[in-house]
């Protein structure tokens, strides 16, 4: 099982990097998408671990993709709406609190 | 050694399960030809081979040497990949299609999922077939199609959560075994209609052929492609189409069961039923327009389909107790 | 067999649906001439307007009312092959798990019974006259659709509750009823009396439904089932609180008040009338108010372990009987009268539970519904021929409307408790079982007869016989007035016919065919009665019927709101014709009695009561907390947290940069210590 | 070392390949692609640890809901932008504490020792209907008005002025 968290840190890692150094919204949440997904496989793999009969680690990943996928709706809706504003989806250039 | 021979397998069922979609292409394309041509009352192709048998197989070759063009301005990642991430999922539905009992490549447990599922794969390659195309047509024709597609998905799954319920399982064998005595399109009617239709809508055929409409957008997402990588759109297109028709025959027609024949030549015989009224709507209806499209979806597949769910889920409850 | 339970509420409300779905679709169509739900094809657009309806609204609105026909028809022939069954000794329950959440698990449970079947037929029954009196009634309303809707809807949740074998879908049916009540009775939502009556009625049986919750909150915690067998086996058993033993029964008793317009929640049903007239015949006299009376008798076990409940059920329900029928004495609409007379009969029917005798309660629903469903649907005749409502500007009807007039006079008879007619039968039962042993009930209850056939003979003759008054539709239209077409004396006719005999199914000299078939239990004392009881009521009832038919029959002049004798203007040869005017009794009964008059025409002050004591306190007290609390002091509060975070915010605003990135980092270095000290705490 | 152990590898080699090139390209365009790539990879691992149902979920709602939805507004909002994204992207901050907590998590896991795996179980798919509508019904429902909101939610941000 080690190597599944292995994996699943190695994952993470790389979507904090992508949140953390890129600019542009659309690659933050494809950064954050992938930090999600690290985490689900761990819920999946401790899953089988702990009481696999119970399915908690999967109930919460199913969770966790359907939660994604809100997240996702609102978030490229805010990146358009970002857009429409600034003619842009940099989000360096996004800075004010004011609307 | 157990290692290899089980990837060599997978690896066998992969080349299987492709050679089965270009068989089925080759023969579809044929098929569609001659029926079209009955419905508007012309012979159809004749000259090449024996009344035209060999037709298809001429038009392969001729796609196979034709040179493959790209724009200048095309995106060059994205124009490859377009097609080939729209036939790879045709490709991987029939891993689930049970042909006869034994005749599966997988029984997965969760084979009626998966078959929802893969087909959305489809259309991120039309899309990035259509925007990499760097025209407007294509580029229209792509995004219509993931607008359709994400519309027509929602009513199309609903209705195939009513045979799951009726069932009780997800996987694609133990419906055979479900629908031994009557098939569920006894049981469940409107499902199958509104499967039928919203099937029509996910495989862009006419009437919902609106991503690839030749009198407004010439030819859609797939405008600037030619030969080789034209022809895997074809080969999607069909392969799609027959793997819908298999499936409409494993939800609602009781798949390979029936007397006498083996369940092979049940299935295929049902499944080629299914293909042919898909090819009869196609040759005799209109095409939609766009907004009629995305309202026809929404305002009645469904509601349409979510009352047909609440009401299937009361008269089960009604029925099993 | 229990599956069919299912389907007896389920095909109404299949119908409701498809209307409602169909009302909608025509509407987001944009269907030309489909406004509301449907709209009124010819009158609303005007022949000026060059538009013609779009035929697709128009046969919705044609087919709306035959279908909601249809469907209750189908509901009540399931019944009837479903009670037949029960009959051929199968057991017809339905018990099922509705869903689970957690530990919860709540049951959906449908039995179908002797008590059951009865009620059944009479709603299935009078459900399908009404809707089909609709048909005709509602012709060329604007919302006929939504009006089908709704009855439809009512009736599935009114099969519902009757069907019930536990409380939590008797609850689920018991608000749907409500709230497809409040619909109806404010079906012309449009006048404002219409829609306060709605909002009167919905508020007013929710203070009894608030009752209702409680003991069904309570039955949950004292026996975590709340399914009727469990409870009953509660209630009978050894070993339960003495304070829960009453107290459950009184809780449940407040939502029959609410439903059953019992003192002092009856104001709500009087103001009820301002819906359709079929409406009134249906829900607010037939079946809805009849709940009550069905859900005590349902429950009987709970109530029979409680004699100190019962004795409060028979107290309200003897004073509800007098009261109204007094009331009913004194009012000028007709379907007022007629509302006061449903009060009245409903106390006649708590009275009877209050004194033990569930059966006799029930026998007097099952034949009220008929004679009362009959009488409303004469009234909705007259009103839709006449166009008026009010007995000043009615009268000598009885020629021009002679089934309306025959039907209506078998009504009276029946509600006046004269034999062969049904109420005789179930009225005798119960002040016979009266008799032995609750003296005071059967007092107020024989004194309540005799007003009841004073009122209700008063309505009669008022209405049909004596000379004609010049109704208003006739001087606007110039039409005479006309009897009903047939799908309107049709139910007349069939509600008429069952006055006539259904009293004899369950008559006591013929051992009771009635009660025998349907297993319902005799539920205790003196059945039958002694015979002087009988001659006593039978013989007040035509006291009174004879003294409305001097005052009223012999004299029928009309007294014009100037106090002179109001003359009429027929043309000469037609029969005698006077103006409208109040009944020259009633003009005369006032002046001698003077304020006593008035305080029982005003029904006791009740209504004025509760608005100053309640309602305006409650207005007053709302207004406060409104004005002074929320404005002042919580606004106050939070202004001035909202001021502090302003100045506070002034200091910090530095830290924001507004650079995504840097709030991602922060988060991050956040999550690397957190996980850095679980990581420390956890080796 | 079974078929599966090597398809673990495979689709591990590939998952990491696809983030570290989603979140490396300065093209918006194969960023979302390699995206969906890594998430089928992801899938595959799903399977292979004998969750099949949330591997599908991943691709019915990942694949072809999100992705497409990214690529949809990734459509709308720079059509014109094709070239890849120019200025400077702050790696070093950003590399530092990637590494620092991936290292810590990866360190944190070889230095537990884990529970042997028990066998695998012959479907997953009733437990988990049972435990979704079961234990867990609770949260289910909040998922499911959570994923309202966030219907209205987006549908309240993006609607134009002139609707």
């Amino acid at each position: 099982m080690t190597p599944v968290l292995i994996l699943s840190g190695i994952l993470f890692a790389i979507g904090v990097f992508g949140v953390l150094t890129r600019r542009n919204a659309i690659t933050m949440l494809v950064a954050v998408e992938i930090m999600m997904n690290a985490a689900n496989l761990n819920m999946v793999a401790f899953s089988r671990l702990y009481h696999p009969e119970l399915m908690t680690g999967q109930v919460l990943a199913v969770f966790g993709i359907g939660v994604a996928a809100s997240e996702a709706a609102v978030g490229l809706a805010l990146i358009l709406t970002i857009y429409r504003r600034y003619g842009s989806t940099d989000v360096d250039r996004v800075d004010l609190l004011k609307g | 050694m157990s290692t290899v021979l089980t990837l060599g397998e997978g690896f066998g069922l992969g080349v299987v399960a492709f050679t089965l979609v270009g068989a089925i292409t080759t023969v579809f394309v044929l098929l569609e030809r001659r029926v079209s041509a009955r419905i508007q009352m012309r012979v159809g192709p004749t000259r090449t081979g024996p009344h035209g048998l060999l037709q298809t197989i001429a038009d392969i070759v001729k796609l196979l040497v034709k040179e493959d063009v790209r724009p200048e301005y095309a995106d060059p990642v994205a124009f490859r990949l377009g097609p080939m991430l729209t036939a790879v999922p045709a490709v991987l539905s029939f891993v689930v299609i049970p042909f006869g009992a034994p005749l599966v490549m997988r029984a997965l447990n969760v084979g009626i999922v998966y078959f929802l599922a893969v087909p959305g794969m489809t259309v991120v390659g039309l899309l990035l077939a259509g925007w990499a195309s760097y025209d407007n047509y294509s580029f229209l024709g792509g995004l219509r199609s993931s607008a359709q597609f994400i519309s027509y998905e929602i009513p199309r799954t609903l209705a195939v959560v009513t045979v799951v319920m009726l069932a009780g399982s997800l996987n694609t064998v133990d419906l055979l075994d479900a629908q031994k005595p009557v098939p569920y399109i006894v049981l469940l009617p409107v499902s199958f209609v509104i499967y039928m239709a919203t099937t029509l809508a996910e495989v862009n055929r006419i009437p919902f052929d609106i991503p690839e409409a030749e009198s407004e957008l010439v030819a859609g997402y797939h405008t600037e492609y030619s030969g080789f990588r034209w022809s895997l759109f074809f080969l999607a297109e069909y392969g799609a189409l027959y793997a819908a028709a298999a499936f409409a025959t494993l939800l609602f027609l009781g798949g390979g069961n029936g007397p006498v024949l083996p369940a092979v030549v049940w299935f295929v015989g049902k499944s080629l039923v299914v293909v042919f009224v898909f090819m009869w709507v196609r040759w005799t209806l209109p095409r939609f327009r766009a907004d009629q499209l995305m309202r026809l979806a929404w305002k009645v597949f469904l509601p349409a389909s979510l009352v047909n769910l609440v009401l299937a889920a009361f008269v089960m409850m009604a029925v099993g107790s | 067999m229990g599956g069919l339970l299912v389907a007896i509420p389920l095909t109404p409300l299949a119908v409701c649906a498809v209307l409602l779905v169909g009302g909608a679709y025509l509407r987001l169509t944009g269907a030309p001439g489909a406004r509301g739900v449907a709209a009124d094809v010819g009158t609303e657009i005007g022949p000026g307007a060059g538009t013609i309806g779009d035929p697709r609204a128009a046969a919705l609105r044609v087919a709306a009312g035959w279908l909601s026909v249809a469907g209750v028809l189908a509901a009540l022939v399931v019944g009837v092959v479903a009670l037949l069954a029960f009959r051929g000794g199968a057991e017809v329950a339905l018990s099922t798990t509705w869903f689970r959440v957690g530990y919860l698990e709540v049951p959906f449970s449908l039995r179908l019974d002797g008590l059951q079947g009865l009620m059944v037929i009479v709603v299935g029954g009078v459900s399908v006259l009404v809707h089909l009196f609709s048909v005709g009634y509602m012709h060329g309303d604007r919302d006929v659709v939504l009006y089908f809707a709704e009855l439809s809807l009512f009736s599935a949740a009114m099969l519902l509750l009757v069907l019930a074998d536990d409380f939590y879908v008797l609850y689920l049916a018991w608000e749907l009823v409500g709230v497809s009540s409040y619909l109806l009775i404010s079906h012309y939502f449009e006048r404002p009396q219409a829609a306060a009556a709605g909002k009167k009625a919905f508020l007013t049986t929710r203070i009894g439904d608030v009752g209702l919750l409680l003991g069904i909150f309570a039955l949950v915690w004292l026996t975590d089932s709340l399914e009727f067998h469990t409870v009953f086996a509660w209630a009978s058993g050894p070993g339960l609180p003495g304070a829960w033993r009453v107290a459950v029964p009184l809780l449940i008793f407040m939502g029959a008040m609410g439903k059953s317009a019992q003192l002092p929640l009856h104001v709500w049903l009087p103001d009820a009338m301002e819906g359709p007239t079929p409406v009134s015949a249906l829900i607010h006299a037939a079946t809805m108010v009849a709940a009550g009376v069905y859900l005590v008798a349902r429950t009987y076990p709970i109530f029979a372990a409680a004699p100190e409940a019962l004795t409060v059920v028979g107290w309200i329900g003897a004073l509800t009987a007098l009261m109204a029928a007094t009331v009913g004495l004194t009012q000028r609409d007709i379907k007022k009268v007629l509302a006061y007379s449903t009060i009245s009969q409903l106390g006649f029917m708590v009275t009877a539970l209050g004194a033990g005798v569930p059966a006799a309660a029930v026998f007097h629903l099952f034949t009220h519904a008929w004679f009362k469903a009959l009488l409303f649907l004469g009234a909705g005749s007259v009103i839709h021929a006449a166009g008026r409502q009010v007995v000043d500007e009615l009268g000598g009807l009885g020629r021009r409307m002679p089934i309306t007039a025959l039907t209506f006079a078998a009504g009276a008879l029946s509600l006046a408790g004269i034999p062969p007619f049904a109420g005789f039968w179930s009225k005798e039962e119960i002040l016979g079982a009266l008799a032995g042993g609750h003296p005071a009930f059967l007092a107020m209850l024989l004194a309540a007869s005799f007003f009841t056939a004073f009122y209700v003979s008063r309505l009669f003759f008022v209405v049909f016989l004596g000379p004609e008054v010049e109704t208003a539709a006739e001087t606007e239209t110039e039409a005479p007035v006309r009897e009903s077409r047939a799908v309107m004396w049709l139910p007349l006719a069939v509600l008429a016919s069952a006055t006539a005999a259904v009293g004899l199914w369950g008559a006591g000299f013929l051992g009771y065919p009635l009660q025998e078939s349907l297993g319902l239990e005799e539920g205790g004392t003196s059945v039958g009665g002694p015979v002087w009881v009988t001659v006593v009521a039978v013989a007040l009832g035509l006291a009174g019927i004879s003294l409305a038919w001097l005052a009223y029959a012999r004299h029928p002049a009309r007294v014009s709101a100037a106090g002179e004798d109001a003359a009429g203007s027929a043309p000469a040869g037609a029969p005698a014709r006077v103006g409208p005017g109040r009944p020259a009794f009633d003009a005369r009964l006032e002046d001698s009695l003077g304020w006593t008059y008035r305080l029982v025409d005003n029904g006791y002050y009740l209504d004025a009561l509760f608005g100053r004591c309640l309602v305006a306190p409650f207005v007053g007290v709302a207004g406060f907390l409104a004005r002074a609390i929320d404005a002042n002091l919580i606004d106050g509060i939070v202004n001035g947290i909202a001021w502090l975070v302003t100045g506070a915010a002034g200091g910090v605003r530095r830290l924001q940069s507004g650079q995504v990135r840097d709030y991602v980092a922060a988060v991050a270095a956040g999550v690397f210590v957190v996980a850095a000290l679980v990581i420390e705490a956890l080796r | 070392m079974t078929a599966s152990d090597v398809l673990f590898i495979i689709f591990g080699v590939i998952a990491a390949a696809c983030a570290l090139y989603g979140v490396l390209t300065r093209y918006l365009l194969r960023s979302i692609v390699a995206l969906g790539a890594f998430l089928t990879a992801v899938a595959g691992e799903f399977y292979l640890l004998a969750a099949d149902f949330v591997a599908v979920v991943q691709i019915f709602v990942y694949v072809g809901g999100i992705v497409v939805l990214m690529l949809f507004a990734l459509m709308l909002s720079t059509s014109g932008e094709r070239q890849p994204l120019a200025g400077s992207d702050r790696r070093g901050l950003g590399s530092l504490l990637a590494y620092v907590l991936g290292g810590m998590v990866v360190w944190a896991t070889v230095g537990t020792r884990l529970p042997v795996v028990p066998g695998r179980l012959p479907a997953s798919v009733p437990y988990l209907g049972r435990a979704l509508l079961g234990g867990q019904v609770f949260a289910f429902e909040v998922l499911g008005v959570i994923l309202l909101a966030a219907v209205v939610a987006a549908l309240a941000l993006v609607r134009s002025e002139r609707l």
